[in-house]
């Protein structure tokens, strides 16, 4: 057996018995150990602590909960009126009657040319043949349009802008270039309609952010000042410890942990929340999908969204100790 | 182990609580601090312990200038000084037991280790039985005598106590006094501030007198080895109060052998 | 000069001249004193303290200040959103096209009939002859009408449904009823958009009263939460004050003031911040009442909600601070 | 004035802190209590100031049975009770004066007067010259004081101090104890715990002794008229610590007509 092959046994011998890491002094390990058992103790410490006057803390979790949860509703209604702002796009089509002298082929290349603009998205081209269909089929006045000898339709072309959601300016310059050239006779386009609903998805679209934004505001400042009057309430605790010599890390442990369980169990709560008001919200958007024709469904949150809420709130929480205790740790230096 | 030099600390208020400090206590020295209320004994310790720093001077403990330590190497200077504090400073949440674990804990003792010697420290100031209590449920006197376990647990290389029998009985006291004096001679330094001059008599260590911040007596005993146990025998006689008894136990104290320790302070020193 | 002139004098003397409290005696009137004297130092201490840590009083007033203002403009935004949902209700009568052979007569006792039901609040009806003015004035079909001998149009009704802005359900039955009716040729209704906007008001309302409904129990907790943190960070001098002897009502005066000036600057600062949100709104909102033709305008927070709303915020305040001080006072008693 | 009949104290933690304690103390009478510690002081004045109630037995103080006493009136009887406590228990964000102004502001004087008294309750302590000070800037002993001037501003007929000179020079303990013994001079009854047997023996008034929550001594001095001056003086020769005059003085003091006083206490009592 030569020397390689002793090695690997050795090897192997070491990773089928797991030795006690090999090469820390006594009382290195000893102090690992120690450390651990403090992180240990810390942990399980700052939730008896919780558990210990719950009525606090449950006031806590859900003034916290809810700053964390109000900002994710207002983004999920956000987005799903974008969405819907979307959807609705395709009812903003602009009916342009071409003049009853332009003959099929000059309608088209007018067509060609109205696509290649960079605020027209689609155009669509309508005959007289198909206008004088529609006309019958759609409007009351089938048995009056039956004495018609002639096709008086013109060829009508149907424009859909490129315009974003939240903008209604875009339309009406396109409508005013359309209304004079000279192919055009006359532009129908239901503006009154169409400027309402943008205006209505403009102003919601403000609100929400606005709101959202004071929330994210708010969700900071409950789960920094949560955290700090728990501190301030210890602020004896953390100077005596620190007059006995315990460094910075071991005296914001607790604290720590207490950010990282208001944290966990607020993000759990919010979550829950969240939960509770999609279920109220259930009927009104069934409502408001059915209308639509099942083509659009409204997004709840998702799991990633879910895990990210979560993240956030135990982040927030021990963001929040952290920046609590570094002031009171400050406070016990030697002047 | 301990030494003062041209030490001054004036508060931010303008009060001028110690002036041009020197002193020196070797290792294993115990020393006692006297002097009136608001002598500034409490300032001193407070310095000790890297609480404060001086406004004028340096400081020496462990042979450690401490204005040269950084405020991240405040903790390990902490560490190495037991301290009873004047007002106990006990967290009132947690049991006698954790209490004076504390310091164990930060040192990152081992779990078995820690219930030993938190035992043996509430053994010697007389509290096993209460370890489980809350520190609100205790007597002033027995609250003082958990920080006084709390600050010989770790056995530190320097202890100090400011006032650590002011709500003692005169025999406790002795016996806490006692203590500390043991901790003397495994070669802990001992810095004691207290007002309780019969038992610092008794004593027969070192005493610096402080009169308004100033150090006006450095007195060492001649015969320094005047016997414990002595010390708590006549506590023992002392307490209940029977002033023939105590008066004959002190008599007899003085007699035997304390008369030429008498320190030559300068009498009629200030009103506080 | 008899006796009731007399008594009169006294009486004009007695209120010309102000005269100490009459038959109060001395101690008595001392006691007033020193109770007034505490009032007005509680008060002054309770607002040196705020301004004392200016940090975390700036911390809990915008905390108490965002969960006071979210559920206003939430309510404000519901409330312009109904006003909203009303105006748009004129765009929502069905047109009901008689049959061609239907004369004038019986059209209009046709129209008084609808006009009786509990479903239908206005009908307005427009004969063929205003039909065929506003065909031509609308439709792109003007030159091809013009080909037309006779009128071929029949007599319009145009049918508005009473309905709450909430509910969309209400039209359909109406809609179906009018159809099979034996005067009536076919039905034009919108529905579809109808159907979308009805949809989207309703789920707005439902968000906007559950977002309402959580940011009031927000303003709640917190407010209670605050006052709480900082009363158990001065349980030593409620308790010292109590073992000295002072009464209840003395206790609690400096944080019932401490309450007060809590919600009263909350209050403000929740005005101030609607203000902003008004501010930042008025672009949108100038493009919503645009689309109406300045018939419909929105309106912000009046004298009497401002008023009411300072009102909620100072008793909010006040509250806390009582129920958080009984909790702490009841602490106090002797065992 | 005070009066204790068969007064029980058991604590819920199941600590006999009282048993079956009798005394009565009359208007104008002074006593010292005293016994080791955790014997039971603390819990007995507590008790006077309606802080805790007796498991127990029944006490009437100022003519008032506090078992009967309901919760609305604890207020009125606490009013009645100067305390001063063994923690100081000072608000540590008002300033001296604001902390000595307290009683009277709650009694509800009028300003011009609550200046006049608190600065004069502060002169009598010493502490003139702090009153705008922060309790945190004062020493331990000076806080003390705080919370004694505190005690004596309302003029109350009954004051109870505990441990009132624990954190005090030996010629303060006294100027302090001089104080008190003032207070009974106008009618005020007295009642001070004190571990300080010296003092309690110079003082020369009556000794109610506790031992494990038992009277085990009430001992009333048969000349309770030992001057009050004489007091003071002689605690003044004892300081700074000087064994042979402190023998002295005691010595003479003894011999000068204390000896008689001598209480028959039975000696050795409870270890702590
Ligand atoms: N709140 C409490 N709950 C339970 N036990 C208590 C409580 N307060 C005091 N005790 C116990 O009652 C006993 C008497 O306590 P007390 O404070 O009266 O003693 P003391 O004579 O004042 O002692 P010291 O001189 O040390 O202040 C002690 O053993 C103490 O542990
Ligand atoms: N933080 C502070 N700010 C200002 N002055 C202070 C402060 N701490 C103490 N002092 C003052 O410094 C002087 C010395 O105080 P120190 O606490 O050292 O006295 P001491 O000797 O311990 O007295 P005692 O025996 O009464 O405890 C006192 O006059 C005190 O008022
Ligand atoms: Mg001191
Ligand atoms: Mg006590």
């Amino acid at each position: 057996m030569n020397r390689r092959v002793a090695t690997i046994r050795v090897k192997l011998e070491k990773s089928a018995a797991p030795a006690p890491a090999p090469r820390a002094p006594a009382h290195k390990r000893r102090r690992m150990g120690a450390w651990r058992e403090h992180h240990a103790r810390s942990f399980r410490a700052s939730l008896r602590r919780l558990a210990g006057r719950p009525g606090a803390t449950a006031l806590t979790l859900l003034v916290m909960s809810l700053a964390l949860c109000l900002p994710f509703l207002l983004w999920l209604l956000l987005d799903n009126a974008r969405a819907l702002g979307g959807h609705l796009d395709d009812a903003r089509g602009i009916g342009v009657f071409l003049k009853p002298e332009i003959d099929a082929a000059t309608a088209r290349s007018f067509a060609d040319k109205l696509r290649r603009r960079t605020d027209v998205a689609v155009v669509a081209i309508k005959t007289p043949e198909e206008g004088l269909a529609e006309f019958r089929s759609q409007s009351g006045f089938a048995d009056a349009l039956k004495v018609l000898q002639s096709n008086p339709l013109p060829t009508v072309l149907i424009v859909t802008p490129k315009i974003a959601a939240a903008s209604a300016r875009a339309t009406p310059a396109l409508v005013d270039e359309l209304a004079h050239d000279k192919h055009v006779d006359q532009v129908q386009y239901d503006a009154l309609w169409r400027q309402r609903l943008d205006a209505i998805l403009a102003f919601t679209a403000r609100v929400a952010g606005v709101l959202a934004m004071l929330l994210g505001l708010a969700a900071l400042l409950v789960v920094g000042n949560t955290v700090r009057n728990d501190i301030v309430g210890r602020a004896e605790e953390i100077s005596v410890m620190q007059l006995l010599g315990a460094d910075r890390a071991f005296v914001r442990r607790p604290f720590l942990y207490t950010g990282l369980w208001y944290g966990a169990l607020a993000g759990l709560v919010a979550l829950l929340l969240i939960a509770g008001v999609e279920i109220a919200l259930a009927a009104p958007l069934d409502q408001l999908t059915s209308s639509y024709g099942g083509r659009f469904t409204i997004h709840g949150l998702s799991w990633v969204q879910a895990i990210a809420l979560f993240g956030t709130s135990v982040m927030l929480g021990w963001l929040g100790a952290w920046i609590a205790t570094s002031r009171q740790l400050r406070l016990g230096r030697p002047q | 182990m301990i030494k003062f030099e041209q030490v001054g600390k004036k508060y931010p208020s303008g009060q001028e609580a110690l002036s041009e400090l020197s002193f020196e206590l070797d290792a294993g020295e115990m020393a006692f601090i006297a002097g009136h209320s608001g002598a500034g004994k409490s300032t001193l310790l407070r310095m000790v312990a890297l609480m404060d720093r001086p406004t004028r001077g340096q400081i020496t403990v462990n042979g450690q200038n401490l204005a040269k330590t950084k405020a991240r190497h405040v903790p390990r200077v902490r560490r190495g000084v037991g301290m009873v504090f004047q007002d106990h400073r006990l967290l009132m949440d947690r049991s006698v037991f954790d209490n004076v674990a504390l310091p164990l804990e930060i040192a990152g003792c081992a779990r078995g280790e820690i219930g030993r010697r938190v035992r043996a420290a509430l053994d010697k100031v007389g509290l096993l039985a209460r370890e489980a209590a809350a520190p609100v449920t205790l007597s002033t006197g027995e609250q003082q005598r958990v920080g006084i376990a709390r600050a010989i647990v770790g056995k530190p290389p320097v202890l100090i106590a400011d006032e650590p029998t002011g709500n003692l009985d005169p025999m406790l006291s002795a016996e806490i006094m006692k203590l500390f004096a043991e901790f003397e001679q495994v070669g802990t330094t001992v810095l004691v501030a207290s007002h309780d001059l019969n038992l610092i008599k008794r004593m027969g260590k070192r005493v610096l007198v402080l009169d308004h911040g100033k150090l006006i007596d450095d007195f060492r005993p001649a015969a320094a080895a005047a016997s414990n146990n002595a010390v708590a025998r006549s506590a023992r006689d002392d307490y209940p109060p029977s002033p023939a008894s105590a008066t004959n136990g002190e008599g007899q104290q003085v007699g035997a052998g304390q008369d030429a320790a008498v320190p030559p302070l300068s009498p009629g020193q200030g009103d506080a």
